[in-house]
């Protein structure tokens, strides 16, 4: 398309991006792999797995089953622990030039402040506070299925971060309102938000005639969550119309990109898509930048939230644009 | 052991140069020179699956064979595929001409003998197909080889044509007597060693064979090279999907990706019985 | 195939039913439109579109957006009105030999009494209480989202509805905890619990750049949800190991069907794959059937929550089936 | 106006028997007896896209014409397609001897007048499609027929020869004056009710040319018989995605069916300004 360029940089709170396309926690393991696809330097960033303070095995296999448009996966946040995780996979994103974002995850507050603390010095651009995971001390639930937990994990993280690395919440969607919750962090300090993580799913081997998954149930990402991810997206940015927002779920080409900007979110994240195709993160900045030039957007950040505006609102913005919109 | 600095993975489109049908199977040839590059025997290709607007997001591995870096099929890999669900089923419907969006080589290949050594290959159903082309490398070596095929039944045995014609002998075996012997492919694996004097056993097909084949080869104190097939979402090492529990040089057993540290392993070091398990003294087990 | 008969009979509490296949509310109008393309009495039920006391009119359209294996809706219940229902639909069920489910739906407790009421002497085999749609009385929030009014709802109903009719509670996916609402509806009366209704999600329309759907939001229904579907019913019939179950999330196949079978579910429903092909629900009795054959299941009862089971538990349960199983 | 009980819908297998590109176009004959049995015009066919395994859950809806019921193509129906998204995409990649999974005929057709009356038939687009064999209705009624067809351009101009073929002369229109007179299919209409003394009009199009074709009519106090184009996900009036605020015959508006109790409805009873909204004086509006 020989449409004109357009301002694609974004920001995630003090995190300055280039362009809004960062890998997803768990779907990148720590870049490396991705480097003989492309140069992770050029993406907007790469999310490293959740990290946790020890090693960690994850639970037993099988860890995946195909589901319509999806997957779902129980890795279990398998992982070198943060030490190991410092030494290797930090240091080689860093001499790579890759801008990074750190997910982190704790069985208790305890091990969330311990991790902020001994990431404190480490050279990244954002910390992702991954709290979807379970909490021990409350029989088990998801931090982020009660705002009271997730609220002191989030308060307590950002005491204990280094203040000028912003931090953002991972939020699961597996909760009766996401607004709530999204409120609850963003009161409780969380710079951003990222969403959404996987949905909780079962698959019965028909082979075993037992759950196809060693962990039982799993996590279920790919398109098939995408309108429930975009759903989550527009809830939160209504409720916390200020934080920037972190989208992800199902997105596989710059068009899933511009639904999840449109809907509210700074920049966007790219799982399960990886699997699929490697070099997914880096075609879709082209074909977003494309798509946005398209509609008469001069810059992605006019875009982020634009469907929350009325037709009138929207056709004042175009009139105002001088660039000629191409295709509209 | 040689442990050559591998070209990495690449991603392209492949044209279907031929397909063919052998016994159940269905052998694929397609133009991939950026595949066939970097090939080493072991390795394989995940290959995208259902076409645009598919409900089937993962790609499909397919170990490689018949790659042809120069010569005639200039540029070409070698596959063999076997029916088993939607994936598989719509590759057995595209046609010449047709083109696929292939991710390889990838993966840990054989490892080979620094100096030539008498080896034994073992394959069971279309695990036969790396075996082919390792057996090639073996023999330009000098090494000696012996191969022996297996398979539930005889229209499940693969490669036992392409094994003669490289090797000059093969031994089959079939659970049910349709062709070769009766019985597994572990039944003729002793004499094999035996009569070759083998250093080495190599081996691919179903996970309970290369248990069996590598309890034989511990059993005459050689080691066994066996490729193994997990359940892959991602194929290049950044999901984690696809780990079994693997001991160490220094007896730390861990959660090894099959994709990128493997398919191939050295079978005394995978822990057979706790595949599906997480075993308590596995490295991290006390982190979860 | 060539397989032994399987009894594939079951019951949903006193409705028993000859096979375990039902329409789902909502997609399949009131089982007419459904009768050119097979008889409608062969089916385990018709489940009716949930009605309410008044005529409706519903949402303003586009009422529906096609999502990856799935589709979003936002028809907003319209339907005539419960008088026009019984005179009309239900009427021509009755004499179509049809088992009828009827779902009702009300904007609070007291429209659900009226409706259990004003059906009390109608001819029908079981009430399914739709309580995923909104509560007015409660700022909007749905039913089956709390607990608390979930409860007064179900238990309302059970005391006016003809004590000879099961009650079914029909339950959201979109809640925290769904086991626990499960709980609460049990103790209320319920007889058995229906589950589950769709996901809520969005779409962004890439040409006017506003949400997809006329109501914003819609309800995610289709293949894509089937995890999500299979990990509630497994997740309920823990939960309430003694209430029978009505499954349904995306069955496509018999495959699909045995699935929810051997989660937990005593029978199912086939929504979204009727606007695919208007014959699925008829031929997934057939499939189904066949299916449990080739693994050895002398009954579909003996299925129903097999999953839950050990291995030597189900390996105990063939070892003591007289037919030889097929294929196993 | 007639109101005929119809054979309903099937559910069939349908061999592509052509393809044929015609401009932007490209038409479809299908080996479909079961549908073509039914057929009046003005009624579709909701075809499967994207085969096994798609993430393509819904049919998508074609207008048939040219359905051979008995005769050389015995058994045929035909429609067109105009490349959308992915659905029609992989329908315009069908070939011929490929099988397509049909329901239909769906929906009310065209009413026909009980005795002979001149009528103006106004096609936009590949809405000229179903206007054909209502034509070919009309004149074997002995009924006076003009056509007006038109689009945007040239090249999505559809049907103009076989309209020529049957009526014997065509009027053409296009926005940008490719082809025809420049301007829209409304602007010749009125001299071509008042030319032929026409006592009704029929028109199929887009939704902002209906109602131009209904206002029109209205201003010359006769009837427009217009087949719509809404959303459906099931097509067969089980799920009340594709509904229009029509006013029935004592003044009661209400949210109807477009794929049973439509396509096809009389202009003046379609509340066009209220197209996307709930008016407050809906039947059941109060309801909700
Ligand atoms: C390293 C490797 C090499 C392989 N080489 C060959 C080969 O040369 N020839 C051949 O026919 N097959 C080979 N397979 C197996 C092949 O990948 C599977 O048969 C195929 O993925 C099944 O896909 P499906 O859609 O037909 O089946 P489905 O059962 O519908 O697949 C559903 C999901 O499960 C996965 N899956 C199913 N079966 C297997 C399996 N046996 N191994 C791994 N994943 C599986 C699929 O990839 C998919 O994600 C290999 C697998 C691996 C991991
Ligand atoms: C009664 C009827 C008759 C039609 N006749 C014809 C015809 O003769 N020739 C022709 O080319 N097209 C016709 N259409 C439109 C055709 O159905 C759509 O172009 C097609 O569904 C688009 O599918 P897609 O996957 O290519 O597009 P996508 O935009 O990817 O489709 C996404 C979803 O939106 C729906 N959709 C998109 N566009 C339309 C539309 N214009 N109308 C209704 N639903 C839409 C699709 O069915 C699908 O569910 C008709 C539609 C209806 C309702
Ligand atoms: C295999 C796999 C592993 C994941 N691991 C993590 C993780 O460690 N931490 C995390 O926050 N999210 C994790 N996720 C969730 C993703 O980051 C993402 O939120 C989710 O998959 C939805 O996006 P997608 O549909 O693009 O994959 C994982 C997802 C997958 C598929
Ligand atoms: C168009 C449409 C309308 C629906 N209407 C209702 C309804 O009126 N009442 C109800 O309880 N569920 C309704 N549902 C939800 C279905 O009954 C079912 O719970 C859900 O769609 C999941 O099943 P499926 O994936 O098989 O469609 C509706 C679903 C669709 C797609
Ligand atoms: S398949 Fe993803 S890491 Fe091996
Ligand atoms: S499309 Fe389903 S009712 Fe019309």
């Amino acid at each position: 398309m020989g449409t004109p360029t357009v301002d694609i940089s974004t920001s995630l709170a003090s995190f300055e991006l280039p362009n809004p396309v960062l890998t997803a926690s768990g779907c990148a393991a720590a870049g490396r792999e991705l480097s003989p696809f492309f140069d992770v330097a050029e993406l907007g960033g790469i999310v490293t797995k959740s990290i946790m303070m020890k090693p960690r095995s994850g639970r037993s296999t099988p860890r995946m089953a195909e589901t319509p448009s999806g997957m779902l996966n129980s890795i279990g946040l398998q992982g070198p622990g943060v030490d190991s995780f410092i030494e290797h996979d930090l240091k080689w994103l860093h001499e790579s030039g890759a801008r990074t974002v750190v997910s982190i995850a704790g069985h208790n507050t305890d091990e969330f402040v311990a991790l902020a603390r001994r990431l404190y010095d480490q050279p990244m651009d954002l910390l992702e506070v991954n709290i979807s995971c379970p909490n021990v001390e409350n029989r088990g639930q998801v931090f982020a299925c009660d705002a009271i937990a997730a609220t002191r994990v989030i308060s307590a993280v950002r005491r204990a971060a280094n203040p000028n690395v912003p931090i953002f919440a991972k939020l699961t969607p597996d909760v009766t309102d996401i607004g709530y919750i999204a409120r609850a962090v963003a009161e409780a300090g969380a710079d951003g938000i990222s969403l959404i993580n996987t949905l909780l799913g079962l698959v019965i081997d028909l082979d075993t005639l037992r759950p196809a998954l060693g962990g039982v149930t799993g996590g279920l990402s790919g398109p098939a969550i995408r309108p429930v991810a975009l759903r989550c997206v527009w809830q939160v940015h209504q409720a916390v119309p200020h934080l920037p927002l972190l989208g992800m779920g199902g997105i596989k080409t710059g068009k899933d990109a511009l639904q999840f900007i449109l809907a509210g979110a700074s920049a966007v994240s790219v799982g399960t898509a990886v699997f699929h195709d490697p070099t997914a993160p880096i075609r879709i900045i082209a074909e977003l930048s494309d798509e946005l030039a398209a509609r008469g957007f001069s810059s992605l950040r006019d875009a982020i939230g634009f469907a929350h505006l009325s037709s009138e609102q929207q056709a004042a913005y175009f009139a105002a644009q001088t660039a000629v919109p191409v295709g509209r | 052991m040689t442990s050559d600095v591998l070209p990495g993975p690449v991603q392209e489109t492949g044209e279907i140069f031929d397909v063919t049908r052998l016994g159940e199977y269905t052998q694929f040839t397609v133009v991939a020179p950026g595949v066939a590059r970097g090939f080493k025997p072991g390795q394989f290709v995940a290959i995208a699956v259902g076409g645009r607007d598919t409900s089937m997001l993962l790609r499909r591995s397919f170990a490689l064979y018949g790659v042809q870096p120069g010569a005639e099929f200039a540029g070409t890999i070698q596959f063999v595929v076997a029916a088993k669900g939607g994936g598989t089923e719509w590759l057995l419907r595209r046609q010449i001409g047709d083109t696929l969006d292939l991710v390889g080589p990838l993966g840990v290949p054989f490892p080979l003998p620094r100096a030539s050594v008498p080896a034994v290959l073992v394959g069971g159903g279309y695990g036969t197909a790396p075996l082919l082309p390792l057996a090639q490398v073996l023999l330009a070596q000098g090494s000696d080889v012996e191969m022996i095929v297996g398979a539930a039944t005889a229209s499940r045995l693969f490669g036992e044509m392409q094994a003669k014609r490289i090797i000059g002998k093969v031994t089959v075996t079939t659970d049910d007597g349709t062709a070769g012997q009766r019985g597994w492919v572990t039944d003729p694996l002793p004499s094999a060693i035996e009569r070759l004097g083998a250093e080495i056993v190599y081996a691919c097909g179903p996970m309970g064979m290369l248990r069996a084949v590598g309890e034989v080869a511990g059993a005459h104190a050689i080691p066994a090279q066996v490729a193994v097939e997990e359940s892959m979402a991602c194929g290049i090492g950044v999901c984690m999907t696809c780990v079994l529990p693997v001991r160490d040089g220094d007896g730390v057993s861990r959660f090894v990706r099959s994709c990128v540290e493997g398919p191939v392993f050295d079978a005394g070091r995978i822990r057979w019985a706790d595949v599906g398990t997480v075993p308590a003294d596995l490295f991290g087990a006390d982190g979860n």
